[in-house]
């Protein structure tokens, strides 16, 4: 695996944005280092825990940024780092989005919780293509680290997201049907199907699994398809929906 | 087995390997990424993931539980079958330039015939029977827990074959006695070991992670307990093939298998945790040997009191 | 067995202990420098280090080996006799304010009932019987594997006490059959799991570090698989008592064994690498309880599907 | 146990010095808080490794410093560790050296590499009790961490702290016994124990033993004596050497 340092973090209730630094910016730095929708393999030095999968916020030829939930071993001991901490990546892996959505047509962004991260990558990256965007967390918390514009919050409003593209989609005057790509929990994406076969609309979704080796070898990150048993990290993270049988 | 000096290959019955380190059966699927990560060639053997006569489609998610020092998986076995692998993945895997073993798995001695006639005549050099997978539902009582059945199933596959055979089995307390039956019904060696039994319990839900309640435990937290068995069954079995496998993460861990007794070293955690590890392995012993001007036989067997 | 409501105690057989949390045997000795360091007032139950008839030095150096998530450790249950046990320690162990479990060990039955005869009078809640330490050199054929000799011996225990036995066991394949063979003979539960075997090798020496090559394993990195025993122990005996024991470093380890279906939590390696431990998983537990609104036995078992 | 905060750390070969710094300045600053002889139990914040012995090169109300020997995982760790990184300690354990020396007499210390750092830090608690003290280093690379006028390089003189001591005792013009207080590896200790007897001085080892709880509960750092099987971590470190059993 590579190292990296960790640069800066910013931690508000279970949320933290870190950045980390190449140590070797020119072996890193192509263009195409990552694309939205892929995702690396991060791991702390010391303990043989499993290396874990994470989405980027952004990244350039210098390092990369995420958007990451406390909820277990790494992510707390992300939390507690401190600058100057070497940690180790591999990767990219992962469908891009790109490969998966006709990128001629405007698109409805969705993400839930740290499900934002790579949209809002994808919003940067191609963000003629970006005909709406909901981002949805359960309280106001995150605006400590970002602004973001497009933010719902649950506790505030009483609204999910699909409560919010629900009243967006009755308002819309359009004549392409919908295209959404939501990332968020296996809950939220299991709903958004339910719903688009309601609110007839095309919906791809970027899944969470818990991995083991990210690269599709060890088939530890399966989901379901019409198709046979696919893997979250190789054939995915990127679905269509219509493709998944949602009960296994 | 002979060894050459100054260098970690290892020459058993005509197949050169080029060093002790094996990929173990399953963390690595059969090869399509790795050998796309990493240069197989460099490695010792290659283990395909476990075949069955019938496609399998494994377990229900989640199938990898993190615990300290490891994980719990339950996988399942998902695989294409093997009128698939015979067809879709064996040419690739005879293409590899690393000696291929391939791992057959049934509770029922007629499908192990079966795939390993088929087999026979195939560029691979050894054949892995897995006794002891802990995440498939067995309808019967399974033949790798019972001396007489894996005695009864070891004799029938001798007859089909000469090549090396070689059993797997979990780290269970009779193990000198299961390893017994195997060798005297004819295999020339044993994998020591598959993954013993673990739980992990989700105190929000309240309910054990797997479906199936547990899984099989692998990476270093189960070294101890592996190595302790490669030690006990060299001790006993001098001459027979060990591959010694568990919680295998860098080359002092390969050293203290070699050591035991282990002819292999079986690699399967340590590339999921991170692909390149099995070459920084092969790396590193290197080093350590030129640097203490050793080789693979004067380091092999000698934590052994003689 | 009775739980009051709002708090972690809990009811057995007449005595009252005040949370699920067991000293486990060994690594906190007879609490002498413990008790100086915390209340023991404030843990569920003390047990003893295990007593020999027999004074014991134990194995010589190193006795600790450092593993990942635990330590393979050699101790070799030196004590100093079961005389000086009565006279020495005893007296100070029925003064703790913490009821106490006494462990006994011998490979003989006689040295067994002649211990128990004893102690039966005296102010202890329960025996502990510990049939499986990993580091002692027995005569002949152990006791603690075989569930007939199991069933012999404690059966004649059974007729010298009204305490409460318990038989200590380390996580092995036959455990059902082993449970099965204290409890109808008589005992009351049993505590899992003792230290499966480990070893390690010292890659600079080319030697086990251990000098009786292997040891008990303890620590996180075993909690898969004591976990396991304890839920499939539970599965098949519905009213026995279980201290489940392995790898407990936290309330959430602890809150795993209590879910899995362990009446009470040891507490051992936890204590070598913190004696503050046993404490802090007390206030934790409370804090989850009193944060969810739950008590102990509305977690208790529910791992188990019904 | 307690946090501290890593400090400073300087690495040379395969020697360290680090200094930590109480988080909790007024719980731990008691003047006797650590005396020579004692140790610290020292453990990471995220592994369930094993805390590990330390004796301290010296300490005061603000924190600590140790000399520390990389050799293994745990001290790898910390020369890896970064400052600002916290850590967490108990202790001090032990017995204090003066408890068994008489400190009416003079004393002649010697330490053997890592084992200089609590005869540094008795060195200059009774500086007034020393007779004379050598210290020995496989090589001098540590003299880029630290000044130590009696140090002995065994690489450059050839010579073993064992042959400087008798050198010393050959010309050594005084009529009082020899007191010798030695802290090293088990075998120097062992030398010198035969040194002690062949050249007649009164000798006290701290003795280095593998520990589990450090406190005397687990039993798992044993040293044979003639009055039984003593724990190093409780009834010593420190004993006379002439109640050992040397051979078990
Ligand atoms: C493609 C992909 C991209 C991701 N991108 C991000 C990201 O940008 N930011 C981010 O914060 N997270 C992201 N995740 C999720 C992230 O990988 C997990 O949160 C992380 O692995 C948790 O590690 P941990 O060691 O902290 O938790 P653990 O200690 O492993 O687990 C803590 C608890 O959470 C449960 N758990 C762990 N992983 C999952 C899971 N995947 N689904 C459901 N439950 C789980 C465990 O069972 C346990 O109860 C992504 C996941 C995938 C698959
Ligand atoms: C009272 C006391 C005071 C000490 N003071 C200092 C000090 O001031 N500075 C210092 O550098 N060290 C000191 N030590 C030694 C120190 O405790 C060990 O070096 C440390 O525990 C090693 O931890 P580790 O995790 O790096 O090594 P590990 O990974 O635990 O071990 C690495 C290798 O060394 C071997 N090993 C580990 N501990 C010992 C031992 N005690 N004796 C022999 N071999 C061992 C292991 O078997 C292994 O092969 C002291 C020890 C004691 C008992
Ligand atoms: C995800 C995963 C899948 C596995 N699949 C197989 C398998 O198909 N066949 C097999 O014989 N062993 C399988 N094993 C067991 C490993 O080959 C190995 O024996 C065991 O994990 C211990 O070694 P390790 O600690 O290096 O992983 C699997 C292990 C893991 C973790
Ligand atoms: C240093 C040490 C000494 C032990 N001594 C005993 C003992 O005397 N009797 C006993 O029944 N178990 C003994 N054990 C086993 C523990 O009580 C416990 O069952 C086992 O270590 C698993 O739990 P843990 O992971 O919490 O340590 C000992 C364990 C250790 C580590
Ligand atoms: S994580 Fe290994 S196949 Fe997806
Ligand atoms: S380390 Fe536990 S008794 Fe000394």
């Amino acid at each position: 695996m590579k190292k990296i340092i960790l640069k800066e973090k910013y931690v508000s209730d279970d949320f933290l944005i870190v950045s980390f630094e190449f140590e070797n910016p020119f072996n890193d730095n192509t263009p195409d280092f990552i694309k939205p929708g892929q995702f690396l393999m991060l791991k702390n030095r010391t303990e043989p825990i499993l290396a874990k999968p994470f989405s980027v916020l952004n990244a350039n030829s210098n390092g990369f940024k995420m958007l990451i939930k406390i909820i277990g071993r790494f992510t707390d001991y992300l939390s507690h780092a401190i600058s100057g901490e070497t940690f180790f990546y591999r990767g990219p892996y992962g469908t891009a989005f790109e490969k998966k959505l006709d990128l001629s047509k405007k698109i409805i962004t969705i993400g839930g919780g740290c499900g934002a991260a790579p949209i809002l990558f994808f919003n940067e990256y191609y963000y003629k293509n970006i005909e709406k965007t909901i981002l949805g967390f359960k309280n106001d918390s995150i605006t400590n680290l970002i602004n973001i514009d497009e933010a719902v919050y649950e506790s505030l409003t009483g609204k999910t997201v699909i409560d919010e593209l629900n009243e967006y989609l009755l308002h819309r005057n359009k004549k392409e049907k919908p295209i959404v790509l939501a990332c968020g929990s296996l809950g939220m994406c299991r709903a958004l199907h339910k719903h688009s076969l309601k609110m007839k609309y095309q919906l791809f979704v970027s899944l969470d699994e818990r991995m083991g080796c990210g690269m599709g070898m060890c088939k530890g990150c399966p989901i379901k398809t019409k198709s046979g048993i696919k893997m979250v990290c190789k054939d995915g993270p990127i679905f269509n929906s219509d493709e998944i049988i949602w009960e296994w | 087995m002979s060894l050459k000096n100054n260098n970690l290959s290892v020459d058993y019955r005509g197949i050169n390997i080029k060093n002790p380190i094996v990929i173990a059966s399953g963390p690595a699927g059969n090869g399509e990424e790795l050998s796309q990560t990493i240069d197989l060639s460099r490695i010792g053997m290659f283990t395909s993931k476990t075949v069955t006569m019938k496609q399998t489609d494994g377990n229900p998610p989640p199938r990898i539980v993190d615990v300290y020092g490891g994980i719990i998986n339950s996988i399942g076995l998902q695989n294409p079958g093997f009128k698939s692998f015979m067809k879709e993945t064996l040419p690739f895997l005879e293409n590899l330039e690393v000696p291929v073993i391939v791992s057959l798995a049934s509770n029922y001695t007629e499908e192990l015939e079966t795939m390993l006639k088929e087999l026979d005549t195939r560029n691979i050099k050894f054949l892995e029977i897995n006794f002891s997978c802990p995440n498939v539902d067995k309808g019967r009582e399974p033949i790798g827990t019972n001396p007489n059945k894996i005695f009864y199933t070891v004799k029938k596959l001798r007859k089909l074959t000469k090549k090396t055979i070689l059993i797997k089995f979990a780290p269970v307390d009779a193990i000198l006695e299961l390893v017994q039956a195997a060798i005297s019904a004819g295999a020339e060696g044993v994998v020591l070991s598959n993954c013993p039994k673990g739980m992990k319990i989700d105190i929000n839900t309240m309910k054990p992670i797997l479906k199936r309640e547990f899984g099989g435990f692998a990476g270093p937290a189960i070294k101890p307990i592996t190595l302790n068995q490669v030690y006990q069954v060299r001790k006993q079995f001098k001459d027979i093939m060990i591959i010694g496998t568990g919680g295998v993460i860098n080359h002092e861990d390969a050293l203290e298998y070699i050591m035991a007794g282990a002819n292999l070293v079986g690699v399967g955690f340590g590339v999921m945790l991170d692909p390149f590890i099995p070459i920084q392995i092969v790396e590193q012993l290197e080093q350590w040997f030129k640097l203490r001007n050793l080789n693979y036989s004067s380091v092999f067997c000698k934590a052994q009191s003689l």
